[in-house]
């Protein structure tokens, strides 16, 4: 019973760190003119549980964690997400991406205040690491 | 085969050296010496090995004050391929040498063998004896010995220790060898090499059998008998054998198994002790000295061998098994 | 006794494996591990660039790194014991079968022994690894090619 | 992302559990355990199946030795996709899986540090 003890103070200290994380769910950082448009449509894909969006220009970088519980399915949800975006924003280059490691760059875009032509840059280089094969 | 002994040779001196996990052993008070380094300070498992098989021949002959020049013969054998770490210790040792296998049985097998000679007048002093490294022999017939596979409950733990004993004519106030049986190589189909007391059980069964028919003997004639590592399982199954042949419960109590007490009940070694060296280590040490304190008068110890190599249990072949016993008497 | 007779005796005497207490055990173990890889597969995504996508590969290969320590220091055959598949199945077993023989056949020497033995243990999962996939992949390409399925 | 340790806990103890079932009432040496595992994965990534699991799972999936099997297959569907029947053998020798390079550098090392012990506990 001593091993489950444990197991239970690891998972309630991993709870603990991630806990902290969680502030706003639905986040638009760059131009602001399309910002709750934008939030209306990532809220009406249900399986969206957090979003962050980053734009400047024509480029616009789609970042969301999917549902625990529809993860499964990211890969499909992720092109239907592109195929989403590509239809409502033509004259836009928009780049959609459900991985954590990209979402978790454009929040620190958003922290750390780049600004028009980094972003550009920033979204452009995300784009690279999206795109790397395992 | 029942061999009775007319001179009845005697155990002049036993000599047991044990590894450092050894220390737990319910018989570690008994042993000559306990190494702190399972290599015994040498570069390779197989090299503290034959270091080991050395120190116990040597403090064998010490007790007895015999040099190696007076012995006759040495007589031994372990469990590493071709018998390396024997082989090598005659080397250093320099004494006429034959090695033997019987798996685990050989701590038996070679004393027959060198009581025999005694027998025969051929030998003054003999030596005789087995020898097991955990390591190197975990290796060899099983896993690396930092791989991490889980052991079932009937594994036994292979002991590093070597028992030798030196044979020499009647002494009235010794122990001595009275009679001797030469097992059959018996297989009841067992094939899971990590369940060895099974396959070993009924090989001991044969050989206890046909020993005390032979010897015309009841169970009640014998202080003890002692088999050599058939562990808790094996040891169990023995007297389930011969309480089906009609064996009284009451009897039965005074068979004991060597490698089922070797680490006490200790689950961390599951179902217990095996290896030449624990059979060895036990006899030649505790046995030994309870018989020359007159604890024991008349005991006959059965060492048990398992005669396969990984080799064959790769290809599928059953485990056959092999007992040898010798009848101890003290004045 | 006969051979038959005695098989019996011995299905009776040997004990059963305690299914449900090793099954616990598989599970918290290697569910702990697997815990663990996640952790490492997320330090990597956040202080170095990889994706969820190919995060993979530096986690295996820093759990194969954990695995060497706790073999070479004789825990992780602890670990076995106690666990059984829990710490066989993660890539931390394979680490361990590897090094646990490279550490075994040091004694004949980096040719013969760690050379030669490395695989002694994993090469039978290197062998189905490679040769399933090769088949499974040229099924595949059959059934993609009869248009049965598509990539 | 809690949510992601407690799937790749549970996931991965049930991969293990498999093997736990494999081996009490299976029978199976480890060895055995673990090249039908590394099979079972190649031929779920065959069927497209291994993928979901690992967005689901992450290391949950990718840490037990089935991702192995995994890994190798989808590298050689991906160059079978590419190049057609060639690919399927040149795919075997172009992915490398980390595991394995991983076991053979550490195992190395782990060698010129380390002995084999016998000890207990």
């Amino acid at each position: 019973m001593k091993k489950l003890q444990t197991v239970l103070l690891l998972l309630l200290s991993i709870s603990i760190i991630s806990g902290c994380t969680d502030k706003e769910k639905f986040i638009v950082y760059g131009s602001p003119q399309n910002e709750e448009e934008l939030k209306a449509v990532l809220k009406e894909e249900d399986y969206v549980e957090k979003t962050t969006v980053i734009q400047h220009d024509d480029k616009m970088l789609v970042t969301v964690q999917i549902k625990p519980w529809d993860k499964w399915k990211k890969a499909k949800l992720e092109k239907k997400l592109q195929k989403k975006f590509d239809e409502l924003y033509p004259d836009k280059e928009v780049f959609v991406s459900a991985d954590y490691k990209i979402y978790y760059e454009a929040n620190k875009v958003k922290k750390d205040g780049l600004e028009d032509e980094e972003i550009s840059d920033k979204i452009k280089e995300l784009k690279k690491l999206a795109k790397e094969e395992a | 085969m029942v061999i009775i002994f007319q001179t009845k040779p005697s155990i002049l001196a036993g000599g047991v050296v044990a590894g450092p996990l050894e220390k737990r052993s319910t018989f570690s008070q008994y042993f000559d010496a306990i190494s702190e380094d399972e290599r015994w300070q040498m570069k390779t498992n197989e090299q503290g090995h034959r270091k080991m098989i050395q120190e116990a021949c040597e403090i064998a002959m010490k007790k007895a004050g015999v040099k190696n020049l007076e012995v006759d013969f040495f007589l031994g054998g372990d469990l590493i391929n071709q018998m390396t770490p024997t082989n090598f210790a005659a080397r250093e040792l320099a004494i006429s040498f034959i090695g033997l296998f019987s798996a685990c049985a050989t701590s038996v097998s070679s004393v027959i063998i060198a009581s025999l000679l005694t027998e025969l007048g051929a030998s003054n002093f003999s030596i005789a004896g087995a020898s097991s490294q955990h390591n190197a022999v975990e290796r060899q017939f099983r896993y690396p010995v930092n791989y991490g596979a889980q052991k079932p409950a009937t594994a036994q733990w292979t002991v590093t220790a070597a028992g030798f004993a030196l044979i020499g004519k009647h002494n009235d106030n010794l122990p001595s060898i009275e009679a001797a049986t030469i097992g059959k190589v018996i297989d009841f189909g067992m094939d899971d090499p990590f369940h060895m007391g099974a396959a070993m059980a009924p090989a001991a069964f044969q050989t206890i059998q046909s020993h005390l028919e032979k010897r015309k003997q009841k169970f009640y004639n014998y202080d003890l008998i002692l088999t050599g590592d058939l562990g808790q399982l094996g040891l169990k199954l023995l007297k389930g054998m011969f309480a089906e042949s009609g064996v009284k419960q009451e009897e039965l109590t005074l068979i004991r198994d060597a490698g089922t007490e070797f680490y006490g009940q200790d689950e961390a070694f599951q179902s217990g002790a095996s290896g030449a060296g624990c059979s060895a280590a036990v006899f030649y040490s505790y046995i030994d000295q309870m018989m020359r304190a007159g604890r024991y008068k008349r005991v006959l110890l059965v060492a048990t061998g398992a005669l396969l190599s990984p080799l064959s249990y790769q290809q599928g072949e059953t485990i056959p098994c092999t007992a040898h016993a010798i009848e101890i008497t003290m004045k | 006794m006969e051979k038959e007779q005695y098989q019996q005796l011995e299905q009776q005497v040997t004990p059963k494996p305690p299914y449900l207490k090793n099954i616990v055990k598989a599970f918290f173990v290697g569910g702990i591990i697997c815990t663990i890889g996640q952790a490492v597969s997320l330090f990597y995504m956040t202080f170095f660039n990889f994706t969820e996508q190919t995060a993979g590969n530096p986690t295996v290969a820093t759990m194969v790194f954990f695995a060497m320590i706790l073999t070479g220091l004789g825990l992780y055959k602890k670990i076995g014991q106690f666990g059984g598949a829990g710490s066989a199945v993660p890539v931390t077993g394979f680490g361990n079968a590897v090094i646990s023989a490279a550490i075994e056949h040091k004694s004949e020497g980096y040719v013969l022994g760690v050379g030669g033995n490395l695989f002694k243990l994993a090469g039978s999962v290197v062998l189905f690894g490679v040769v399933s996939a090769f088949f499974v992949a040229l099924i595949k390409y059959i059934l993609v090619t009869l248009g049965v399925v598509s990539w | 992302m809690m949510m992601s340790f407690v799937f790749a806990f549970i996931v991965g103890g049930i991969i293990c559990v498999i093997g736990q079932l494999l081996m009490d009432v299976g029978n199976l040496t480890p060895a055995h355990t673990l090249s039908f595992l590394v099979v079972a994965g190649a031929v779920l990534d065959g069927m497209g199946l291994y993928e979901p699991l690992i967005h689901f799972a992450g290391a949950g999936a990718t840490v037990p030795i089935t991702s192995f099997g995994n890994a190798l297959t989808h590298g050689a569907m991906a160059e079978a996709e590419k190049h057609g029947l060639v690919g399927v053998l040149s795919g075997m020798f172009e992915v490398t899986s980390s595991g394995i390079s991983a076991a053979i550098v550490f195992g190395f090392i782990g060698a010129l540090f380390f002995k084999p012990k016998g000890n207990v506990d």
